[in-house]
């Protein structure tokens, strides 16, 4: 939509043109089903496998490492699930982080019911999750570890290289959520040391219906959708070929630029927190000051609710998320600020700007122009808020 | 997702009667900020009608919509007249709420009516 | 492609230019999240909704009845998997068919390992199910039936209505896969009495990437994919905001077209049928004479194997498919010709030419010309012909 | 799926050596219709040497250029030549075949072999 600034990265993105139009022919043209063995199948299967060996590179991967899924929420059940179902043998234990998408945490709920138990692990202040607590959380009996890559609220990214290796060391299977950083920070599964890694099209500028998961080679996974034999019969069902196309176009395109774009984003972002910092007293930034997403600008504005805030930044064109329980379907505060110790009531106060490439330095300086009125207004309004 | 009324809306960009009064006859607070929202409302009374109401809100639109609403219902009526404007009335008036949203957010009756038992029970000692 | 005859809609069919002209916007303009509060979410949320009344619409149900997923076995899974969670207290019998597509008899396998015993039952020689054979597999502890409407291959479409009403009649939860039917022939999910009902945007000339599955109001159901509170908390994952708005616009349009074309490829079906009968000899056409789907065309040339066929019917430009084992990545013979109690050898022979309605008469003329000498090649290079 | 190598096409399109010897000296099968792949080989033997050499084949696309190949290759050699003739040279010659049509439709040199073991056979008669 023309003229809306677009502060909502995190949520998802705008589709590249050079995306979009790579995915164009796929639909009224090559739009043949890749399991068919005509010319239109075999060039459908033929663009999926260039995906794949796009998105496999991004991630430093070989393609066939790389099993397509429709979203991030599939990845995760799939790895979980299917790890779960294979790892049986080995132990009943799953370590992960409090801070978690849920997407993994609910496939934890689900598999305490089948006799896995798990161990969340806490996070400090800035959203850290310590080597040592994994360490200390080590069973005879873990099988598995998910502790995700960077964190899609607050943007904290864990050292995943230290985790990785106390998961090696101790022959534990180890994934990672992906979601919030592949396509967007440098991403090497072999230096990570992760077995198995989630990550989805459209957090990088490519189309939705189209997620990847990474499992290494050798590793043994059962499937979660089941069916025919696509992807070598490890996730059933019609390949979602544009946007499968669409994917690879945007690990490729994200490959390319995204040592340019992570420099632009810290810009714009060190800008926008510096401005918001000058500009209203009473704010807290959120998650860790340096290992951070290089769009997220996630703030906590004291004596206000974040959907109110929300709201009133609508109204002047510009989009943001946050992780007050009034925005959420689950009436939840965000369990993530919850976790690194942010009382409730703060916790109610937090707005996400997540930035992305298409965003323009005025779209900074003009939310930083409408911010503080913003705040003011719904601060005057507030019985916590005493006026100095 | 929430979608707002554009009476909801309307109430929540221009809320009425958003203040304190230092010198209230009657101040009544519901919710917290734990669970989301938290209204406190303040009257005056005068032979037995608000005289004047205000408020003050934590929360999110749905409850400074409600609370500008409540305000304007309740003022100048009689005490027994805001006694009877319930949360479903106020929710009525303003078109109707998100489901989600009738919980926790539409509480300014209530508000509005502790404030006028605190004005009842100080009038009482 | 320009030039293809593509007559495998069975496998996916070319989106229609309306259908992918609706959906361009949401890539590059309309990408918001419908989990977003601000406007650019909304307006997804918006077009999701409005997707969801035009796919309810097509098959005479409620749009709170319709959650979308991502393709025709992710319906599959989530309906057997989803019901059987909450249907075991009711028993542990499911009562199915041997001609079931993959993505329902994979999972009856998987739940044998549950506790869930199945059975499958036989078909006639015309694919059909008998009414009197379900009533005889009914078990006290059957809690569920899982019946498709039309048959993907051979197109035999069952009696629901009938098979609908016993399982109500004995208090038995009905599913159906519809993914072969739904869009093509009149569905009226009230009417055909079934509790849950499969189907899938990628076969009425709607965008791959998006599916649905209808719960009645009022079943219970486990969701599959878990995570977020997406689709009513029944289907986790951000929405595929463009497919489904492609589906949405494909629904609203096989709605308003589906008398004119269901006519218009019957007649183009059974030109087909009498011009293959009437140049070639040692044919036979398998499924029902007369409850076929409108465009299906499947027949056995005996003597001979279909890949064969396919290969040369590919290298003059015409898209078709094949039951025969050589095809499948499975390497097996399709079960669903098995099943009808067609030889292997010819089940081998087998070709199905699915006509769609973008289809043109000159077309069908067209392969009725190359087929016979197709035929008569590979029939020269065989083993077990004769020449007369 | 299935992508077949030019060579591959090249002979399934134009197999070479189709048909049947009438008065064959010796004749060899493999495979079955079932199975998916079927093939009969006709061998015409002179000075030990394959004089002539047809096929028969009923399967796929590689079945047929399997054949094609082998009849092929066989051509003129002496028997001992010819019966050293592997079923993974064969597909070598074609520039591979995909591996799921490795085990069942690779089987040319073994119905070559069959042929030249039955007229061996018939000949110690
Ligand atoms: C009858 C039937 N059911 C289910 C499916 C699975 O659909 P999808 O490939 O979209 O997962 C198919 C696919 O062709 C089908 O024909
Ligand atoms: C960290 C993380 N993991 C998983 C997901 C789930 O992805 P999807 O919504 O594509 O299913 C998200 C979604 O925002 C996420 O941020």
């Amino acid at each position: 939509m023309a003229g809306i600034i677009f502060l909502d990265n995190a949520s998802t993105t705008k589709v590249d043109d050079r995306v979009f139009e790579a995915m164009t022919p796929y639909f009224t043209q090559q739009y043949g089903n890749p399991a068919s063995l005509h010319d239109l199948g075999q060039s459908a299967e033929d663009a999926v496998e260039g995906s794949r060996r796009h998105v496999a590179s991004l991630i430093g991967a070989k393609p066939e490492e790389i099993y397509f899924t429709s979203c991030g929420t599939e990845s995760n059940n799939f790895s979980l699930f299917g790890l779960a179902k294979s790892l049986k043998g080995r132990g009943r234990h799953i370590i992960s982080s409090s801070i978690e998408h849920i997407s993994i945490l609910n496939p934890l709920k689900d598999l305490k019911k089948e006799g896995w138990d798990h161990t969340l692990l806490p996070v400090d202040e800035y959203g850290s999750v310590s080597p040592e607590d994994l360490k200390k959380a080590i069973r005879e009996d873990t099988a598995l570890i998910s502790i995700m890559h960077a964190n899609n609220e607050v943007g904290t990214i864990q050292n995943l290289e230290d985790l990785g290796k106390i998961a090696r060391d101790n022959d534990i299977t180890f994934h990672s959520d992906g979601v919030a950083s592949a396509g967007i920070i440098p991403v090497d599964v072999k230096k990570l040391g992760v077995d198995s890694y989630s990550f989805t099209s459209q957090q990088m500028y490519g189309p939705k219906g189209a997620a990847a998961l990474y499992v290494r080679k050798g590793l043994r996974i059962k499937p979660y959708l089941i069916g025919g034999t696509q992807e070598r019969g490890r996730r059933a069902g019609t390949e979602n070929v544009p946007a499968i196309v669409g994917f690879g176009q945007a690990a490729r395109i994200a490959k390319q630029e995204l040592g340019k774009n992570a420099a632009y984003l810290e810009g714009l972002r060190n800008a926008m927190i510096e401005g918001i910092m000058a500009g209203i007293d009473n704010v807290k930034l959120n998650g860790h000051p340096q290992k951070r997403l290089p769009g997220n600008v996630h703030v906590s504005f004291e004596y206000i609710e974040g959907e109110s805030i929300l709201l009133l930044l609508n109204m002047e064109g510009i989009a943001a998320a946050s992780g007050s329980s009034c925005v959420s379907q689950a009436l939840k505060n965000s369990q993530v600020l919850i976790s690194m110790g942010l009382s409730p009531t703060t916790a109610q106060g937090s707005v996400l700007f997540s930035l992305g490439k298409f965003n323009k330095r005025q779209e900074i300086d003009k939310t930083l122009e409408v911010l503080p009125p913003i705040i003011e207004k719904l601060r005057k309004m507030s019985p916590l808020y005493k006026e100095s | 997702m929430v979608t707002y009324s554009k009476k909801v809306m309307d109430h929540f960009m221009s809320p009425k009667n958003v203040g304190e009064i230092e010198d209230a006859d009657g101040v009544g607070e519901v919710g917290n900020p734990t669970c989301g929202d938290m209204m406190t409302f303040y009257i005056k009374v005068k032979d037995d009608r608000l005289d004047d109401v205000k408020f003050k809100t934590f929360g999110c639109g749905a409850a400074i919509a409600v609370s500008s609403m409540v305000s304007e219902l309740a003022m100048g009526k009689s005490l027994d007249e805001a006694l009877k404007i319930s949360n479903k009335d106020v929710a009525h008036e303003l078109g109707g709420l998100p489901k989600q949203k009738m919980h926790c957010s539409n509480l300014g009756a209530d508000a509005l009516h502790k404030a006028i038992q605190d004005y009842k029970k100080k009038k009482m000692e």
